[in-house]
């Protein structure tokens, strides 16, 4: 097979047919090379078993974590390639955002290890069986797990910092003249949480 | 607070003492520590340590439009950051379905090698001065000092571009550029036989590459390594080939493998691609001029562009190994969620502590520099 | 009617019985001390040469004692180091030696014998009494060796096998050189062995050579002298160590210089104009400096450690006495005084600080300058000088044998004393960096000083270090008086060191110029800025780290990972091998002659090896 | 000779007496030391944020910052210049302050890039510290993002000036107003934030106590500080007699 080929007839056949061995999958070819899978939370390491068992599917390229907190749920994505059929499965998993546990798949994919820990700092995800839960970049970070969209940012960053006034004679002048900065930063930061309520 | 635990304990460990490779230590790449723990010159064991080049990315791309984070991409990876840029347009453009015109998919694979003969360079300076070598890293530099020129010359920044947007590029190439990029192509390879003589034929380094690190293909596989890393072990895998995007296809360049997986091979590995990079961008500067049209696909109004609903994973092969961005859009004008799958994490971490286990203090250096770690894209 | 030499001779035999007659006497150590300097004041006032009464004949020889200016110098060394042993054996030390069950009494006795014994050594007029003072140095540094417990005993019977066969060859060559010359009176054999025939002279030597080596510890004889010295009784070691080994060397150079004589000894050629006997012998003492000392360097016990180096500095002595001009030789035997001086007091320093922690492992020690201080300054000055630098006397007499080896045209003789001073500066200062700096540890926080009793005597000895190191002239008097009795070209001197038309030194100068630069430094420090800061040591930078107190950061263990890499491979596949074998060879040799001397039929065996001896003289 | 201590150095950067008052020699020796110190400066090699991929290049052959007698130095025990380039995330601030601080006297402190100023293009992140000058005196900014290799070396440059001059003395500002710096990095850290080093010993034993090196932070740092033990370095120190003797 040429590698830089679109996977043909064969390859699409053979995964499909493959995957048809998991229950209550939904699968989706979103481009050439990327196959969606959706998949209820318990079936993941079945399927992901089966796929670097049987077609190869030994790198796993990343793990994301996506928040919905309108549904409750966390969204795992696991992308995986294989380098024999050059494809990439993306199985999509919803967990739901309360206990926030989930299994690790550590034993399947060493690389899961660090994406899982990251995971687990970011958004305060527990992965049961992974090697090491401890703290990688946010050492020293005592705040709420900063990538779950109920933490503000930019509202922890002014109660920690304070807006700075930023008022030069150069921008004095201009505005002297009526032009300058039309909308205040604190109306911007107000526009946007409307928007984002919208 | 204090970061560190003060409380004595009643006996020291004996026979091993501790060492810090970082924050601030010539031996490391960027901000970023490995707490070694050592028997004499021997590495017992090693633990990264990472989040000092941590400003929330993720956090931050949320929180602004589409065409806002353009201008933060880049600073992921700081030695190589068109590719960033790259993946995060593909991701956008995957999403809002845009077409990108043909020329500016050529101005962005030139745009691209150009950053990867860059990035190539900056490592082999840093790779070198771990061994003793200060001329390679103050030729490279100032050889890579003539690509960013290049991109100047593009974009006004010599470091961070912000050239590749959503849709196609910034705007064209200015009159005589291909023949300035020809000629510092042709001021590179001229340049590759005193890099050999400096540098890859150097029995110093030669030999103190040689056997450090040594990470079978297995191995290469089971830790998710990508990019020169895993080609050094005998595995013929780009991202560039086997899951082309923009006009990879269209071009012709070999993908260079190395069997010994040691730090050698990873050097030899790079050596190799540089030699493919030009060879890339002599075939799009022959080509470009005969490709005319647009550069840049018709956007809305990028102040309030509302992306559909959806998500998208885009990977490109930058010079460090396989990058992807997983893009989450939920209809509104800025990004969902933002995943950056820098290839750096997979070296820096897991697989550096594994491979500077065993190793001699002398070599850590060596073994962090071969595998061409970038700290920021660990980070983010 | 007694002469000066009797009276110290009586002296010393007095000094034995007052050890053992009054060892249970709780100050002791001062009568015996007392004693000491009393010999020590009769040996500086000697009128050289200085014969003795005494005397009797044996088998038609006249067997007297007569001591000359070679003896006088080391027999100075050799009191001198038992004195300073005996004031560190007055005090806590002795104390705490003896509740732990050993016997301060032996330990005077030991040292009285020793010195004695090697009176009568040095004293020697004939082969004769030579030999005499020979067995019996040997048995008293056996005994000597012995006291200090299991392992000192196990160490010290090693030694027994390796002094037999000394005393075979000794004995064997004293055979030969009576049928070959027909006296053993040093005057005559000073005139009538240079006429031997080559064959006659190069069996003569081989045999006395190999003798006397093993006593000095010259490869590839060295292997015994380590342990045996390291794990004796803390006195014992900075005695055994500063002298002991001499006389081997003692008898060597007067062998090689007095009765044979250097020109004759060059003309046992191995390849013709090119290689000769003197040669070998230099060759094989620039090897005694070069391989003992990087086995040093991989010690992890200090004393262990210093013990090597005694081997190693024995080479220079060596090959600055076989160079044999006036610098060489002066810095050969002025290497015999320094080397005495700062290795007694590094064994002694070495000793407090062993017997304020209860280790002398290299690996569990450090940071202890914070609590013993003085005993430090004394490491401190002494490795100065072991490695050589001014402003010790280290440098003085390394300096001479250097400017000599150039002088003479040997390059590479000069770059092998250069490696073994390499070896010298790193091992040394692995033995202070691991006591003493660094982190300290926890169990040693409570650590107190050394007391008075054992620091005195170290800052004396180095005290003498320093003062010789800067006025070298002084101890060149009596290395002059040795030139002069080995028949040597006698160097001219200064009180602060030589004058020559080839470049002179003067160390008065040298240590001027080095204090004037110290104290420009201290000038700026304290007079100017002195706005420096005095830091904690977990104020200490690490990458940018914040240290805890729990870690350890402090490099020991494993020290000099990198070079032993290197040279690792070297003494595990070659040197080690060689050293096996020399010492199962030696050990089965020795063995044997044990077992025939000892355990057979003694009789028997000493009336063939007599008869044979004597029978090859009758037919002669 | 009398005790050069005894001699009044005139302070760099502050009031000179005006011609014909003070020491003529201490005027000679001031002059001189500002001369040297501009002339060979070393700075920290301690890439703290994305501005440090310009510095190689200002470093090496192109731009050869090394001609103004300036070079990467890797211990800030010998360093005289902290070049903070680019954003500081909080992490790295901490042990930028522990490098501050244990850089000997005189010591410069350079932010580089937009980010240490305000906080550049990361200003709503949660991860990253805003105003350097803030925490630290800093004696000047190279704004830009980032500034290229001839801004950072004409800011260099410009440093060099001042210390020529006299007037770049900002490091005496920390020590006179450590209640300030002290506060601003409680605020950030935790109020029980501490650093091996004692700036207010060391305030104290440069003569640079000021009215405002202590206060109500540095009352709260002696609240919450941790004494540093037990491996400690006591020779020749007072309370260490009473025990060795």
């Amino acid at each position: 097979m040429t590698p830089t080929d679109a996977p043909g007839h064969d390859v699409t056949t053979t995964l499909d047919f493959l995957l048809q061995e998991v229950d209550g999958l939904r699968t989706r070819w979103v481009a050439p090379r990327r196959l969606r899978v959706d998949l209820p939370a318990e079936t993941l390491p079945a399927l992901l078993e089966l796929l670097k068992g049987r077609a190869g599917y030994v790198h796993l390229s990343a793990i994301s974590c996506v928040d919905w907190p309108d549904d409750g749920q966390f969204e795992l994505v696991y992308h995986t390639w294989s380098y024999e059929l050059n494809v990439l499965v993306m199985a999509h998993i919803r967990i739901p955002r309360d206990p926030g546990v989930y299994l690790s798949i550590y034993d399947l994919y060493r690389p899961a290890a660090f994406f899982e820990r990251d995971i687990h700092e970011m958004f305060g995800l527990w992965f049961e069986g992974s090697p090491d839960m401890g703290k990688f970049i946010l050492t020293e970070w005592e705040g709420p797990p900063p990538m779950r969209k109920e933490f503000d940012g930019e509202a922890w960053v002014m109660e920690q910092f304070g807006w700075q006034e930023y008022r030069p004679e150069w921008l004095t002048e201009i505005e002297a003249k009526g032009g300058g900065i039309s909308k205040r930063p604190e109306q911007l930061r107000g526009d946007k949480g409307e928007d984002g309520t919208a | 607070m204090r970061p560190e635990n003060y409380q004595a304990v009643s006996h020291p460990p004996s026979h091993e003492y501790e060492v810090f490779f970082g924050p601030n230590h010539p031996g490391i790449e960027g901000n970023y520590a490995l707490k070694v723990r050592l028997h004499g010159d021997e590495v017992t064991a090693a633990r990264a340590d990472g989040g000092y080049l941590h400003r929330g990315f993720e956090k931050l791309m949320e929180g602004r439009l589409w065409i806002q984070n353009i201008a933060l991409v880049p600073r992921i990876c700081v030695p190589d950051p068109v590719p960033m840029e790259v993946c995060y347009s593909l991701a956008i453009e995957a999403l809002g379905g845009l077409e990108v015109p043909e020329r500016a998919q050529w101005i962005r694979v030139m745009q691209l090698e150009l950053s990867r003969i860059a990035a190539h360079l900056f490592t082999f300076g840093g790779n070198a001065a771990t061994t003793g070598m200060y001329t390679p890293m103050f030729w490279g530099i100032a050889d890579r000092d003539l690509i960013l020129d290049l991109f100047e010359e593009l974009s006004g920044g010599r470091v961070y571009h912000i050239y590749n947007i959503p849709g196609g590029v910034r705007r064209d190439l200015p009159e005589g550029y291909l023949k300035r990029v020809s000629d510092t192509l042709d001021y590179i390879e001229s340049r590759l036989p005193d890099y050999d003589n400096l540098m890859f034929t150097n029995q110093v380094f030669v030999r103190r590459a040689t056997g450090v690190g040594i990470m079978t293909q297995e191995q290469a596989l089971d830790w998710g390594v990508t990019g020169p890393n895993l080609r050094a072990t005998g595995l013929p895998f780009d991202v560039r080939r086997d899951d082309p995007y923009l006009i990879y296809d269209q071009l012709e360049f070999d993908v260079p493998v190395e069997e010994a997986g040691d730090a050698w091979a990873r050097t030899l590995v790079r050596r190799a691609e540089l030699k493919q990079s030009l060879r890339i961008l002599r075939q799009v500067v022959a080509r470009l001029p005969e490709i005319d049209g647009p550069i840049r696909a018709p956007i809305p109004n990028p102040l309030a562009w509302n992306l559909p609903l959806g998500d998208v994973y885009t990977r490109v092969e930058s010079s460090k190994g396989e990058l992807a961005y997983y893009v989450v859009s939920n209809g509104g004008d800025k990004p969902w969620r933002v995943h950056v799958r820098g290839p750096s994490a997979m070296h820096a971490v897991q697989v550096l502590e594994h491979l500077v286990t065993g190793a001699r203090i002398e070599d850590v250096a060596q073994i962090m520099f071969s595998l061409d770690a970038c700290p920021p894209e660990v980070d983010r | 009617m007694t002469t000066p030499l009797d009276l110290l001779l009586f002296t010393a035999a007095a000094t034995v019985a007052g050890a053992f007659a009054l060892g249970r006497w709780r100050d002791i150590a001062w009568l015996t001390g007392a004693f000491y300097i009393a010999q020590l004041i009769q040996l500086t006032g000697l009128d050289l040469p200085s014969a003795s009464h005494a005397g009797f004949t044996l088998f038609g020889q006249l067997v007297g004692w007569q001591m000359d200016g070679f003896g006088r110098f080391f027999a100075i060394i050799t009191v001198g180091a038992a004195a300073a042993a005996t004031a560190y054996m007055g005090g806590e030390w002795g104390e705490r030696y003896r509740q732990a069950g050993h016997s301060l009494v032996w330990l005077h006795g030991a040292l009285a014998i020793n010195v004695l014994a090697m009176l009568l050594l040095l004293a020697g007029n004939d082969l004769i009494a030579l030999f005499i003072g020979w067995e019996l140095t040997s048995w008293a540094s056996f005994l000597l060796m012995a006291q200090g417990g299991e392992r000192a005993l196990r160490a010290a019977l090693r030694y027994v096998p390796y002094a037999m066969g000394a005393a075979m060859a000794v004995l064997g060559g004293i055979v030969l050189t009576h049928a070959f010359t027909g006296t053993l009176q040093f005057t005559e054999l000073a005139q009538r062995v240079p006429q031997l025939e080559n064959w006659q002279l190069a069996l003569m030597v081989t045999l006395f050579g190999v003798g006397f080596s093993i006593k000095m510890g010259l490869l590839p004889f060295h292997l015994w002298q380590a342990p045996a010295y390291a794990e004796a009784a803390g006195a014992g070691t900075s005695f055994l160590g500063a002298i002991s080994a001499r006389m081997g060397l003692f008898a060597l150079a007067l062998l090689l210089v007095k009765f044979v004589s250097l020109t004759r000894l060059a003309d046992l050629e191995f390849v013709s104009g090119l290689f000769d006997a003197r040669d070998l012998i230099a060759w094989v003492a620039a090897f005694t400096i070069v391989l003992p000392t990087f086995t040093a360097l991989k010690q992890n016990d200090a004393r262990y450690l210093l013990a090597w180096h005694g081997i190693g500095q024995g080479g220079y002595m060596l090959l600055g006495i076989v160079i044999g001009d006036a610098t060489g030789s002066a810095g050969g035997l002025l290497h015999v005084f320094n080397y005495a001086t700062y290795q007694a007091a590094l064994v002694l320093s070495v000793f407090a600080v062993l017997h304020r922690t209860g280790t002398a492992d290299l690996n569990s020690l450090g940071g202890l300058v914070t609590r013993m201080p003085l005993t430090f300054l004394v490491m401190l000055m002494g490795i100065i000088g072991l490695a050589g630098l001014p402003p010790m006397n280290g440098f003085v007499s390394k300096w001479l044998v250097y400017r000599s080896l150039m002088i003479e045209g040997r390059p590479l003789l000069f770059l092998m004393t250069v490696i073994g001073t390499l070896g010298t500066i790193l091992s040394v200062y692995k033995l202070i960096h691991n006591t003493f700096l660094g982190q300290l540890r926890l169990e040693h926080e409570g650590i107190r000083e050394a007391p008075w009793s054992m620091t005195i005597p170290m800052l004396v000895l180095v005290g003498i270090g320093f003062v010789t190191g800067v006025a070298p002239g002084l101890p060149l008097q009596w290395v002059n008086d040795a030139q002069a009795a080995l028949g040597l070209p006698v160097l001219p001197h200064t009180l602060g060191g030589v004058e020559s038309s080839q470049g002179g030194l003067d160390m008065l100068w040298v240590v001027g110029v080095l204090f004037a630069g110290f104290g420009i430094g201290a000038l700026l420090f304290y007079g100017v800025g002195n706005r420096s800061k005095r830091i904690h040591q977990l104020d200490n930078y690490a990458g940018g780290h914040f240290l805890s107190a729990d870690v350890r950061y402090h490099y020991s263990d494993h020290f000099y990972a990198g070079l032993m890499h290197r040279i690792g491979p070297l003494y595990r596949g070659s040197f080690t091998r060689l050293e096996e074998a020399v010492a199962s060879a030696n050990d089965t040799l020795a063995a044997l002659m044990q077992a025939w001397y000892r355990q057979r039929v003694p009789m028997l065996t000493l009336l063939v090896a007599a008869t044979a001896g004597l029978g090859w003289m009758v037919l002669q | 000779m009398t005790d050069l201590r005894t001699i009044p150095v005139v302070a760099a950067g502050e009031e000179r007496p005006s011609g014909g008052q003070g020491n003529l020699l201490a005027r000679v020796f001031d002059e001189l030391t500002a001369f040297c110190r501009s002339r060979s400066l070393f700075m920290l090699h301690y890439c703290t944020g994305c501005g440090a991929v310009e510095l190689p290049p200002a470093m090496t052959s192109r731009f050869d910052m090394e001609r103004l007698g300036i070079q990467p130095m890797v211990t800030p025990r010998q360093a005289d210049i902290l070049l903070v380039t680019g954003y500081v995330s909080t992490k790295t601030l901490k042990r930028i302050i522990l490098t501050y601080e244990q850089m000997n006297s005189p010591k410069y402190v350079i932010g580089i890039c937009s980010c240490t100023v305000n906080g550049g293009m990361y200003w709503q992140s949660y991860a990253t510290a805003k105003k350097l000058n803030d925490y630290l005196p800093v004696d000047m900014y190279i704004a830009g993002c980032m500034p290229r290799p001839e801004a950072v070396i004409s800011g260099l440059r410009e440093l060099i000036a001042n210390i020529r001059a006299g007037r770049s003395d900002y490091w005496r500002d920390y020590y006179r107003r450590y209640d300030h710096y002290l506060g601003n990095q409680q605020r950030l850290f935790g109020e029980n934030w501490q650093t091996p080093t004692d700036v207010i010993a060391e305030a104290r034993h440069y003569g640079l106590f000021g009215p405002e090196t202590l206060g109500e932070h540095t009352a709260l740092l002696e609240q919450h500080q941790t004494p540093l033990q037990p491996f400690e370095m006591r020779l020749g120190l007072k309370q260490d007699k009473g025990s060795s003797s």
